[in-house]
Order: structure tokens, then sequence, then C-alpha cells
């Protein structure tokens, strides 16, 4: 029993993370069908600025997460204005390739800068560390708990967002059709430009929060990250905000569960309830099958 | 030149087709009796349940209940291209013709299913296929002029103009050599002068191709003037069935297709 | 004049559906296009609220040109669409449909008075406004694309098809609240297949065929004219 | 515009093609091998740095060969650290450039790819970290600067059944890299001979993989006295790190993947008397290891790890190997290599039957952040 | 005349051969840029196979590398287990090494099929992810046999591959691909990726044809996996990551989708790519990144999309009178 709570411990502390940055791929996917390659990538700056802030401010943790934050928000409008939406309107998949194009680009560049470079580096310490033992023995960290407590606070600011702002509703009346959207005087280049924000927002922190966990960050960090987290997005039916939520926990959860009954191909675990769930609800847990108009 | 005999045996027989989405009816009790070499209109106004009538017919949408005989044989439950190789063939409401190959490539991908020869000659393009291929091209080329649309053999689907548009989307229907051809709304777009030439198309396809056809469309003048019988639909129920001069002037048509005129005012 | 179009050609690929149309619309009016399906009815609409580039022509609303002006500033102009299919957002609540309809507003009394308004008009909407709008009859959904278009305090609302679907009890429900609507001094420009209908309420008419005016005139005359039955009902 | 753009390929290609021709006889160019893009880019960091400085050291202004005066020439291929790029820069440096000895790369499996592409161009390769023993099989021109995995595997052994007396293991290694999985092997193996048990054995994924909690918490469950952990410094570090968060108070013990400046750092004390298997210790009082070891920190400002110190020895069995044969040429050096007999920083460096270096191991320690020389056992 | 049309393709491809074989004799050509040519081939087949399930019949994978590393690693089996070149007269060697790679083809055609036949009533974006995800757990079930060397890779193939081979390999893909794209069955695929629905009521057995051309596209890609394991005498698992098949994908958009013109420039383009670039050491991979994007966006329907060299379509002769203009 023990070991059952500290196996969920870890794989919330994981999920919460997948969750995280599988909101933004959702969120943009939901918007514009596209499959953000280089969101991944935006959760390694994330990281990397958290990391110069402590360097430069301080283990200041509030300001750290603000910027790291504020900084991947600002570069993914950028990214969105100059690689993507000149291409809308074109076929689909040269976007996904634009996206490929900017990942490598994200990947590849900060490892020439010589302040970054392509060495693996600690991670600071932003808040402290302690160890508390629950009444069943298993043991849940200072760390865990800011984990969990910041993502979920994310998550509901960010379902607040969604439902009950007025950018959150010109966001659900974009994904549902920009024509009609556009009826009702919303700029939807300005809408999507805030979706790939808030997405890029929570990539950031997911960054921040993943490099606390576990203490070492590197420019590659983001593509096998972003995969997870893609998947995640996938299995609870992209698009859904709630899905990814949903998905990212239920993936964290699995790969930690699965790993500890048989490690040699826990990591591959994710992949195969993918699949499994895909099977039976080919569009994701709380996706939409899309039934055709004749 | 055969005419269609009443006492023929019935080449489509459906019986009770219903549908619901998720609770919501769309057609309810579809039922009808086509004779062979019939030209039945089916018409209603928008939202009606037509074209999902349609799409049960070439089994696309599966009918919660009901019987869609074909020839003798019950069809529901099958995949759609079965319904093709058995001898339904159709058109769309909004043209889905295969917009980037031209339009002799259209035709050739309806002749698919007659189309034998294995996938190891294929692979080699053997002499046989060369040769079926040859003829298929020129059968096809055939149909396209006698349709008179082999000036536009090869331009691309999404090039051509309307009204050729609609017309290849009709001879693709005819290349699968359907028994039942099931036309949904033909002349949608076309000026009269192009609705006129597309009545007599329609007649002559039935006499020249041999084929039953149902028909939907919202040109009443068009249905009036061809059709033998024609059921009326509305909130997917048949609210009339008869010839046309009843059709015309059965009050609930009129009330279903103009409203209560003059009432609200 | 409130809205005059010159010369209005739009063009999909080599296809044009609108072939040179000119019309105009009064203040206060409620003028109907009328025609059969693919006459570019729907395509004149989509033009002068900006969905569709003109090809040639100009969309002259209060004296200003529309043409090449994107969709959300055309709102903000005061010209509301009511698309055809309505395209309520179904995933959102009624009140939340509402509110979309005021986005390019800030005055938040002033939005929730509308509301109410709006509420008082179409009391079914009232009874649902928590439910989501695609959990709505589709009589319900046109009410509340209407409401929704209300909610912007536009001065020209254009509407595409609103009986389209409907049960004849709730298409002359639909045409009643169009004739409200035009009671609040909202002018109108109406396109409609059911044609009886659209001439009954509408001041003047124009018949579209293929992309061109055939006809144009009082409603009145028009709902008296042979030509327009034939152009449904054949003769 | 596309006229351009091509135009301007057709150039580059044509620059690419005739450059390599164009220097002069009278240089001996050496190919170097390594990751500078991709997952392992800081391993290539540290090959470049040694091989840079062991071409200062023993060829400060040219190498002389059978009496006459050469420059030496290094060009360093990027290989993604993927097999398929390996065999392209390999073919680039021997059909290209004409090099007559490749150092690198630094990993068994892109060593196999390029490997056979050497043999055949009879160009001596000396890889610096390829541990699997498979790779010096390949053929005679394929040689290698480190020790492989089963010496290193049973040295540890030896150390955590003698001195650490703990007879029950528990493992944690990467499934997805070759020197993990062999080390794990070779420690299983020697020490069941030994008559220690493995308690525990689990495995990850692969290099991206940084949560172990999972395994760890099973290994907590276990009543393992040790952990070994024969992977990179930078999982390493993690694991560590994990583990004492975890409550894991067990030792850890691992190969000479550790040997980084950075594990400390990311391990963040977690790695306090940790003990691992290395070619080469900064400590050791020899003057060979000293003298490096200054050299080293003047030109690069931190100490050297196992990386630079093995792509400095494999430059220096490669220049040495040059003078010995006399002439600039492929069979010769490898036979002058075969034979060689050199002092460097990690001893008397002499090859056996199979081209793997005789050396010594020893065995390091963390403490307060920094390695520490605990002994050396020889083979 | 015909004859000599007909023929055009392989006197091209021969002369092609005998033009790099004398380029490299004349010492022009080096084996570096012979050995890039002959990956660019290797990745065009690859691209070819993609091509024919994303492009031509419109699913959406992107889990390629499993295929080739099925291919590679069955062939390489065959060739390296089985029937090792040391247990074989030197003869029979070419005829082993030809036969482990149609084995190859096969095995990885197998699991295409496997794998295609449940996934493909998933649509777009979906499949796509079960293909990466399949693509995942066939690397990782590699790693677990240790007969194939699991995560140390597999060495000691014998390295039977050469220019001759490839370009043989390489021309018949090309020819059975055209030859199937210009068929009743092509033409079926293609028809299911215009509108699968207008698809079915045309009589086309649209999953059939889905599944077809899944199997078919991994087959190549199979093939193109064992001429890869004897060029280079050895597999590795990490060889075939996802990322490498993101590579395949990038090659077959950036050459234009639904052209094998395309992928064929695409793939070779790419490859040849980052090879010229290596004077710019590790910036090269951000030019190569800023490359696709511009690529893209001044060309977003690939180099080459939509279009097709002329001798790339089997040519029919029409009737009299029936000979249409463009």
């Amino acid at each position: 029993m023990r070991e059952t709570l500290q196996l969920l411990i870890y794989g919330v502390q994981l999920g919460v993370i997948y969750a995280l940055i599988a909101l933004g791929y959702t969120m943009v996917y939901g918007i514009i069908n596209l499959i953000n390659f280089a969101h991944g990538d935006l959760v390694m700056i994330g990281a990397f600025v958290a990391y110069f802030a402590a360097e430069l401010l301080g283990a200041n943790f509030p300001l750290a997460i603000f910027l790291a934050m504020l900084i991947p928000a600002c570069l993914s409008v950028a990214i969105e204005r100059l690689a993507y939406r000149p291409l809308r309107d074109k076929p689909r998949l040269s976007a996904l390739i634009t996206a490929i194009g900017v990942s490598i680009f994200l990947e590849n560049f900060p490892r020439m800068l010589p302040f970054i470079g392509p060495n693996y580096r600690p991670f600071p310490m932003l808040i402290p560390f302690k160890n508390f033992t629950l009444p069943t023995g298993a043991v849940l960290n200072s760390i865990q708990i800011v984990n969990i407590l910041v993502s979920v606070a994310l998550m509901v600011a960010l379902t607040y967002i969604v439902h009950r702002t007025k950018v959150g509703r010109a966001m659900r009346a974009v994904s549902f059709n920009k024509d009609a959207a556009s009826l009702m005087g919303i700029n939807v280049n300005r809408i999507i430009a805030v979706t790939f924000f808030l997405g890029a927002a929570l990539a950031g922190a997911g960054g921040v929060l993943y490099s606390m966990t576990y203490p070492m960050i590197d420019v590659l960090m983001g593509i096998w990250l972003g995969t997870k987290a893609f998947i995640a997005a996938v299995l609870g039916g992209i698009g859904s905000v709630p899905g990814a939520m949903l998905g990212g926990l239920i993936m964290g959860i699995c790969e930690v569960v699965a790993t500890a009954l048989y490690s040699e191909l826990g990591y591959g675990s994710g992949f195969v309830i993918l699949i499994l769930i895909l099977l039976f609800r080919p569009a994701g847990l709380l996706g939409k099958v899309k039934i055709e108009k004749v | 030149m055969t005419t269609p005999q009443e006492t023929s045996r019935p080449i489509l027989d459906v019986r009770n087709l219903s549908i619901a989405f998720g609770g919501l009816k769309a057609v309810t009790n579809f039922t009808l009796s086509l004779p062979e070499g019939e030209l039945a209109g089916l018409i209603g106004p928008n939202g009606a349940g037509k074209t999902t009538v349609f799409n049960m017919l070439t089994g696309i949408y599966a009918p919660t209940e009901g019987e869609i005989l074909f020839r003798g044989e019950n069809l529901v439950g099958k995949p759609t291209h079965d319904y093709t190789i058995r001898g339904i063939a159709r058109t769309f409401q909004n043209i889905r013709l295969f917009k980037n190959l031209s339009a002799l490539d259209n035709i050739k991908i309806a002749r698919h299913p007659r189309i034998t020869y294995g996938l190891v000659p294929a692979f080699l393009r053997s002499r046989s296929v060369t040769e079926t291929e040859r003829q298929v091209e020129e059968e096809c080329l055939v149909l396209l002029e006698k349709l008179n649309l082999l000036p536009f053999a090869d331009t691309l689907a999404t090039n051509l103009p309307y009204g050729i548009q609609r017309r290849l989307e009709i001879a693709r229907a005819l290349a699968t050599s359907p028994k039942l051809l099931l036309l949904d709304e033909p002349a949608a777009g076309m000026n009269p002068q192009e609705v006129d030439t597309l009545a007599d198309s329609i007649t002559w396809i039935r006499k020249e191709f041999q084929v039953t056809i149902l028909l939907i469309e919202h040109h009443m003048q068009l249905v009036m003037e061809i059709c033998n019988r024609i059921s009326v639909l509305n909130f997917g129920v048949t609210i009339a069935e008869g010839q046309s001069e009843d059709i015309k002037n059965d009050p609930k048509v009129i009330e279903a297709y103009l409203g209560k005129g003059g009432k609200v005012a | 004049m409130m809205l005059d179009v010159k010369d209005l050609r739009v063009a999909y690929g080599a296809i044009e559906a609108v072939k040179g149309v000119s019309f105009s619309v009064e203040k206060g009016e409620i003028v109907t296009l009328v025609g059969a399906n693919g006459a570019g009815k729907t395509s004149i609409l989509r033009a002068i609220s900006g969905l569709v580039p003109a090809k040639t022509g100009e969309i002259l609303y209060k004296g200003r040109n529309l043409v090449g002006i994107p969709p959300h500033d055309i709102v903000s102009a005061g010209i509301t669409h009511v698309p055809e299919g309505r395209l309520v957002f179904p995933n959102l609540t009624v009140e939340d449909n509402l509110l979309l309809g005021s986005y390019i507003r800030e005055d938040t009394a002033a939005i929730a008075e509308d509301m109410e308004r709006v509420f008082s008009l179409f009391s079914r909407l009232k009874e649902r406004r928590h439910q989501e709008a695609g959990t709505l009859s589709g009589g319900e959904q046109q009410m509340l694309a209407v409401g929704r278009a209300l909610m912007g305090r536009g001065t020209l609302m254009i509407l595409d098809e609103p009986s389209m679907g409907l049960a004849p009890i709730l298409v002359e429900e639909v045409f009643r609240t169009i004739v409200e609507v035009r009671k609040s001094g909202m002018t109108i420009l109406l396109v409609e297949q059911n044609a009886n209908m659209a001439l009954a309420i509408a001041d003047r008419g124009y018949v579209l065929e293929t992309g061109r005016i055939v006809l144009s005139g009082k409603a009145s005359d028009l709902a008296a004219m042979d030509e327009v039955r034939a152009a449904y009902l054949g003769r | 515009m596309k006229r351009n753009l091509l135009l301007s390929l057709c150039a580059l290609l044509v620059v690419t093609l005739f450059g390599g021709m164009a220097f002069a006889a009278d240089q001996i160019k050496i190919g170097v091998v390594a990751p500078i893009t991709g997952q392992n880019a800081i391993g290539g960091q540290y090959i470049k740095n040694g091989v840079e400085l062991a071409v200062k050291e023993f060829a400060p202004d040219g190498l002389e060969v059978g009496g006459k005066k050469y420059e030496v020439k290094v060009i360093f291929e990027d290989n993604e650290n993927k097999p398929d790029i390996t065999a392209n820069a390999f073919r680039k440096l021997i059909d290209q450039n004409e090099v007559v000895a490749i150092v690198g790369p630094d990993a068994s499996s892109t060593s196999l790819a390029g490997g056979p592409i050497a043999q055949t161009a009879e160009v001596p390769v000396v890889t610096t970290f390829a541990t699997n023993p498979k790779v010096t099989q390949v053929g005679d021109y394929i040689f290698r600067a480190c020790f492989i995995d089963p010496f290193q595997g049973s040295v540890m052994a030896k150390y955590v059944m003698e001195n650490l007396k703990a007879t029950k293991a528990a493992i944690l290694y990467n499934n997805g890299n070759d020197f993990s999985k062999g080390l794990t092997e070779f420690f299983k193996q020697s020490f069941e001979a030994m008559g220690g048990k493995v308690v525990a054995l689990e495995a990850y994924g692969g290099s991206d993989i940084r949560d172990f909690n999972a395994q760890l918490n099973n290994i907590k469950a276990s009543d393992a006295e040790v952990l070994y952990l024969p992977n990179a410094f930078f999982e390493t570090g993690l694991q560590m790190n994990q583990a004492r968060k975890a409550g894991i108070t067990v030792p850890f013990v691992g190969g000479d993947g550790w040997d980084s400046p950075d594990l400390p750092k990311i391990a963040a004390g977690a790695e306090e008397g940790a003990a691992f298997t290395a070619a080469f210790s900064h400590e050791a009082q020899r003057p060979e290891v000293q003298a490096f070891v200054e050299k080293y920190k003047e030109n690069y400002g931190t100490v050297p790890n196992s990386n630079a110190v093995l792509s400095y020895e494999a430059t220096a069995i490669v220049l040495k190997g040059l003078k010995d044969a006399g002439k600039v040429e492929g069979p010769a050096l490898r036979d002058a290599i075969a034979a060689i007999d050199i002092d460097l920083p990690s001893g008397k460096i002499k090859f056996d039957e199979n081209r793997n270096p005789q050396k010594a191991a020893v065995i390091m320690q963390f403490t307060g952040g920094n390695t520490t020389y605990v002994t050396t056992i020889n083979p | 005349m015909d004859t000599l049309r007909k023929y055009l393709p392989i006197l091209g491809l021969a002369a092609f051969y005998v033009l790099v074989m004398a380029l490299r004799k004349a010492g022009v050509l080096t084996s570096y840029y012979v050995q890039i040519l002959m990956f660019a081939m290797i990745n065009c087949m690859v691209t070819l196979g993609l091509n024919l399930i994303n492009g031509f019949t419109g699913q959406f994978s992107i889990g390629q590398a499993g295929f080739v590393a099925v291919g590679g690693y069955t062939s390489a089996a065959v060739t390296t287990l089985l029937l090792p070149s040391s247990v074989l007269v030197p003869a029979l060697r070419p005829l082993v090494f030809l036969v482990s790679v149609f084995i190859g083809g096969i095995v990885a055609g197998i699991f295409g099929y496997l794998i295609g036949k449940p996934s493909l009533r998933l649509k777009g974006d979906y499949l796509a992810i079960v293909t990466l995800a399949f693509g995942e757990i066939i690397r990782s079930l590699i790693r677990l046999i240790p007969q194939v060397g699991g995560p140390r890779g597999f060495s000691g193939i014998p390295r039977y591959s050469n220019l001759l081979w490839i370009v043989l390999f390489f021309g018949g893909t090309i020819w059975v691909l055209r030859n199937y794209i210009y068929s009743s069955f092509g033409r079926a695929c293609i028809a299911c990726r215009e509108d699968e629905l207008a698809a079915g009521t045309m009589g086309v057995d649209t999953t059939k044809y889905k599944v077809m051309a899944f199997t078919i596209g991994s087959a190549i890609a199979g093939v193109a996996g064992g001429l890869l394991a004897h060029l280079l005498g050895y597999l590795h698992p990490d060889q075939f990551n996802y990322l490498k098949s993101i590579d395949f994908l990038v090659y077959l958009y950036a050459g234009g989708a639904g052209s094998m013109t395309g992928s064929i420039m695409g793939a070779t383009l790419l490859t040849i790519l980052p090879e010229m670039l290596r004077f710019l050491s590790g910036w090269r991979l951000v030019i190569y990144g800023i490359a696709l994007v511009f690529l893209m966006l001044f060309r977003p329907q690939g180099i080459y999309g939509g279009k097709e060299l002329p001798f790339l379509i089997p040519k029919i002769r029409r009737p009299e009178g029936y000979e249409g203009g463009q």
C-alpha cells in the first residue's frame, strides 16, 4: 500500500508536467490544426530562462517562473507570425514542416551560443528541499508539493481564462469556426496569437517545474519531453483542454506504474497505452468524433 | 426501346427506413418502391432528409431500422463500395469530384471495380495490363464523348466550369455501370437554359444507359417535367407521393415549400 | 443610403458565383434577395461582411467602401451577419454565445441590459441560458443567432436563410421576430428561399438567378408576379 | 530566385569537390570524428580539447617522420552520434582529406559503423571511448584507447566485494546504451561469480529519460547494500539526486562514464562518497599525470575528464606511431601502433592481440565535489 | 520509337551508373561522394514508399523508420546469422543478399499490414501518432533481442551493398511504384486521398487500398533497410528513432507530396545538403532548420509538388479522334 501511494505521487508529479505541456499542443491544434513541433523546444527555452534568471537575479522562484513563462510566450508569438501565419491557407502539412524546421533551429542555435553551448547544466534549487513522511509511510517532498500546486493553479487559471473571460470565449469561437468568429468582430489573427502565447507560457512553466524535479537542463531536453506531452494530448483527445490534462495525468501515472512493474519496457508503456486507447476511442478519451457531412 | 412497366419487378424496394443521429430522428419510416426503368423524384424543402435517404441508399449512413432491397437483396450493413458494385451509383449535392485529377482519370476511377488484372501484373505492367488500360482509356473516352465532355478529358476537375463539373459527376456515376442512378440536385446553380438541357440529358441517359433514376431536386419545374412519380419528404417523413400534377396541387406540399404565404405581415 | 452595392463580382477559382450585381438598402428598410439554390445569394452576403474577397465592384456602407476590409472591422463598422446554417458556437452556453455577439463592445452594463432585452424577445433562450447551444433545437438556434447579432448593436443586420430546416410553425416565428427587430430601428438585408414569406415582410426585393439580378421592385409587386413563383415551383 | 539558389548550391559542391586537393604534400592529416551536434555534443568538446593538447605536446611545430618535417593538420568532423553520419564522416576524411589516421569516434555504435570503412581503406583508427569488445574485432586497423567493458565491470565487482564488503547489489542501467548494458552484464557476471547477488536489476530506456523514481522505488524496497550505476555522468547525476531524495542510503558505484566535473554539480551533493572505475586520475602523483593535468588546466581552465584524456592519448598514440613507422602510410602506421610502447597519463600503454590497451584501472571517489584517487587495480 | 521510349528510363539509369563509375575512375568522384549518393538513393526509396502512403493515398504516417529497421534487421539476420558469408561460396553471396533484401521487404510489409489493418480506421493526426508509437515500440523491442545485438547494435553484417545493387533497387522501386500508381490500384489509392467518401461510392474498397498502400510503402522501406544494413555493415536501434522518421517526412513534404519526382528531389537534396554544409561544423543544423522554414514559405507545396517528370507517367496510346489536347 505504501508503495502504491508512493508510485502514485511520482506518477502525478510527472503527469502534471506532461499535462501543462500537453495543453499548449492541444490549444494550438484546436485553433489551427497544427501539430506544433517546436512546442517541446519552448519548454527547453523556459528552463534556460529560469536558469539564467536564477544565475543573475538569485534563486527567486516566482520571478524565475514568471520570466520563464513570459519569454517563451513572446517567442512563440513571433514564431507564429513569421513561420506559421503565412502558411495558414496553404497545404496543412507545409506548416508542419516549417514547425520541424523551427524546432531544429531552436535546438541547434542556442547550442552554438557560447553562454549556452551543448553542456548539461545543473538546475539551481529554487525552493528549499524537504521530505515529509505521510502517515502511510510514503514520502512527499517540497518540490513535488510546489510542482503539483503550481500546475494545478495554472490549469485552473487556464480553465478560467478559456471559460470565463472574453478572450477565452473568442478562442473557443475561433476554434469552432473562424468565419463565424470573425462575424462576431473577433480579430482571428490576434486570438491565434493569444493562443500561442498562453500555450507557450504553460510550456515555459512546465520547463521550470520539470527542471526543478529533475535538476539538469540541456538544449535537447525538449524533444523527448515534448513528444511525451504530445502523446498525452492525443491520448486525451487533441483539441480538448480537459483532455490534455487527463491525458497528461494518465501518461504520467501509467509510465511510472509500468516502469515499476517491468522496467525493461516501462518507457514504451506510454505508446502502448496510446495505441490501446485510440483503438477503442479513435478520437482520444475526451475528443469528439466528427461526423462527415455529405 | 423499353418503356417502364408498372407491373415490372421493383429494382429498389425500400422498407421503413429510419435513421436517428444522437436521438434526433432525421428520417422516419421512409418507404419507396421503384420499378425498373423508372425516373422518380424525391423532393422536399432544405433539411427535409432527402440527402440522408441517399446516404442510406449508398451505405454511407447505416439506417437505424429498415431494409434496402436492391434487386431482391437486402444491402443494409454492407460497405459503400458493395452498393456500387451491385449497381447503385450517385452524384453529390455539393459536387465531390476528385478535384486534382483530370476528367478522364475521374471516370477511370469509376471503372475500378470492373478492372480485373492482378496486383503482380500491375507492378510489372505486363502486356495484359497495358492492353486493359488501353481499353479502359478508350471506354472512358467514349463515355466522355457521349456526354459531350471529350474536350475536357485532360483538364483537372477543379478547373472545369461549374456546369461541366456537374455533368462530369453524372458521367462518373454512369461509368460504374449502374442499374440505379441517384442524382442529388443535379440542377443546383444552373440557369434556365442549362436546366432545360439537363432535363433532356436525364431522359436521354435513362434510355441510353438503361438505368432507373431517382432524383433529388429543388428545381420543381425540372422534376415536374421529367419524373414519372414524385415523393415529397418533410422533416424526415413522406408527406405526399404520386404523379406531378397531384403533387403540384397538394396543399401540404405548397405549405412545405412556400410557407403559409402572407399570413405573417 | 445605408448600403449601396455596385457591380459586385465574386469568384471561387475559375467559377464566378456573382456576376455583377447592384442593389441598395435604405435606412430602416427590410430588403430581401430571393432566388434558387446556387443563385449567388450567400456569396453576396459573404462579400459584404468580408468573408470572401470581391473580385470587382464596390460595397458602400454609409458611404465607405468595405472592399478589402477584414471581417472583424466590418462588424465594428455596424454590420452584423447571421450566417447560413446559423453557426452558433455549439460548445458554448447560450449566454456565452450572446456575449460573443457583443465582443466588440466594452460597455458591460449596457451589454447586460441588451442581454435582458434579447431574453425578453426570446423567452425560450432565457430558460436555456446556461445550456450549451449545440443542444438547442433548430428554431432555438436560429433565435440565438438573431439574438447574438442584436447584441452587437449594429445598424445593418444581414440574415442568410433564417428559415432553413425549420418547421413551418417555427418559420413563422422567425419571421415575426425579424419584423420585431426592424421595429427596433434595425435595417435588414434578408436572403431567403422561402420567397412568399420573405416578400411578405420585406419592403423591397430582388430576384436572383445564377449570379444576376433578374427582377427587382416593391416586395408586394414581386409577390404577385408569376415569375417569382416560377422560379420555385415551375410553371 | 530559384536559379540563384541552384547556382550557389552547385558552386558549393564544386568548392567541396576540389577544396580537398589544394593542400600541400608535406602535411600529415589526422581526422577526428566526434559528436559536435546532437545528444552527445558535450563529449565532442572534450575530445577536441584532448586532441588539440596532444598535437601541441607531441608535434609542437610539426612532426618529423622518416627524417622529413611535416605539418600536422587535424580535421574535425561531426557525426551527430549517428552511425550513418559517421560512415559519411569517415568516407569524407579518407577520400576527400586523405587522412592517414582517424581518432574517434567516442561511442561503440558509431565506431562499429565507421570501422569497416577505415579497415578497407587501410586507415588506422584509434577510438577514444568505444568500450564494446566487438569494435576492434572489425579488423587489424582498429584500436582503442580505453579499456573494454569486461575489465571495468569485473574491477568494480571486485572493489564492491572486497573494499565495500557488500554482497547484495542493485543495478540501474540504460538498456538503450551499449556501454551501460555491457558494464551491467560484466559486473553482474563477475559479482555473482565471486558469490555476490544482484538483488534488483532495473532498466530505463535511453538518455532522454529523466525520471527514475519508479525504478528507485523498487531498488529501495530491495535489500541491496550498494547501487551500481554504470551510466553517463549526466544520467548518473540525476539518478543519485533522485535516489537520495527518495531515501536510498546505500553507497553508489559506477564506471568511467561518471568522469566529468559536471556530475557533482548535477547530483548536488548526493554523489558524496560514490566510487567509480576510471582509466585515469588527475590526482595520481605520477609526473606524467601532473604534467598533463597542469597543461590541460592552463589551456581549458578545468581538470580533464576521461573523454579528454582518452582523446589526448589516442592522438598521442597516432603521433608516436607515425614517428615509429618512419613513413606516412596506413599499413606501416598500423604495425607501429600495434607495437607501441608509450608512457601516457593513464600509464604505460601496450596493445594486446585484439588491439585493446593493457592498462590499469583506478578507483576514484567523490569527496566534497571533487574526485579523489582511491586505489589502482591492475589487469 | 515507342520501344525506345519504353526502354529510355532503363537506358537512363544504366547511363547514370556508367557515368558515376567513370567519374569515379577518373578521380572526379571519390567514394565519399558515391557513398552519399548511395545514402541518397536509399533515402529516396524510403521516401517514395512513404509518399505512396502519405502523398498518394492521403494517410498520415510518420513511423517510417520503424519499417526501415524491420527490413534492415531481418535482412541482416539472414545474411549474418542464418547464412553467414563464411559458409557460402562467393558466387552464392549476391544471391543470398538479394534474397535477404527481399525477405526484409516482405517482413516489413507484413508488419505494415499488421499495423495498418487496425490503425487505418483512425484519421489524420491520430493515425500519425499511432504510427509513430509503433515505430518506437519496434525500436524498443529490437533492443531486447540479444541475437541482433540489442542496444549494442548489430555488427558484422557483410557489406554486400554497392552502387550497382542500389541503383538496381532504386530503379526497380521507381519502376514498380510508377506502374502501381498508374494502374487501377494506384488510381484507387489516389481516389482515397482525394475524397474517401466519393471513392467508396465509385466502388473502391477504401480500407483495402489504404492497407495495401501502407503495406507496400512499408515493404519498400524494408527493402531500403536491407540495402542500408549491408551498406553500413552495422545497425543500431537508435538509428531508427522517431526523429529519423521525421527526417523522411521532411524529405517527402519538402520535395512535394504526391509526386515521385518530388520525393526523389527532396530526399536527394536534403541528404546532400547537410554533407555540403559540413564546413560550417556546428552551424550546419542551424542553417538546415532555417532552410526548411524558407523552403516551405516560398514553396508551400514542396519543390515539385503535384507535378511529375514525363518519363514517370506511362503513356497510353489513344484511338483516332480522341487525342485531346491539354
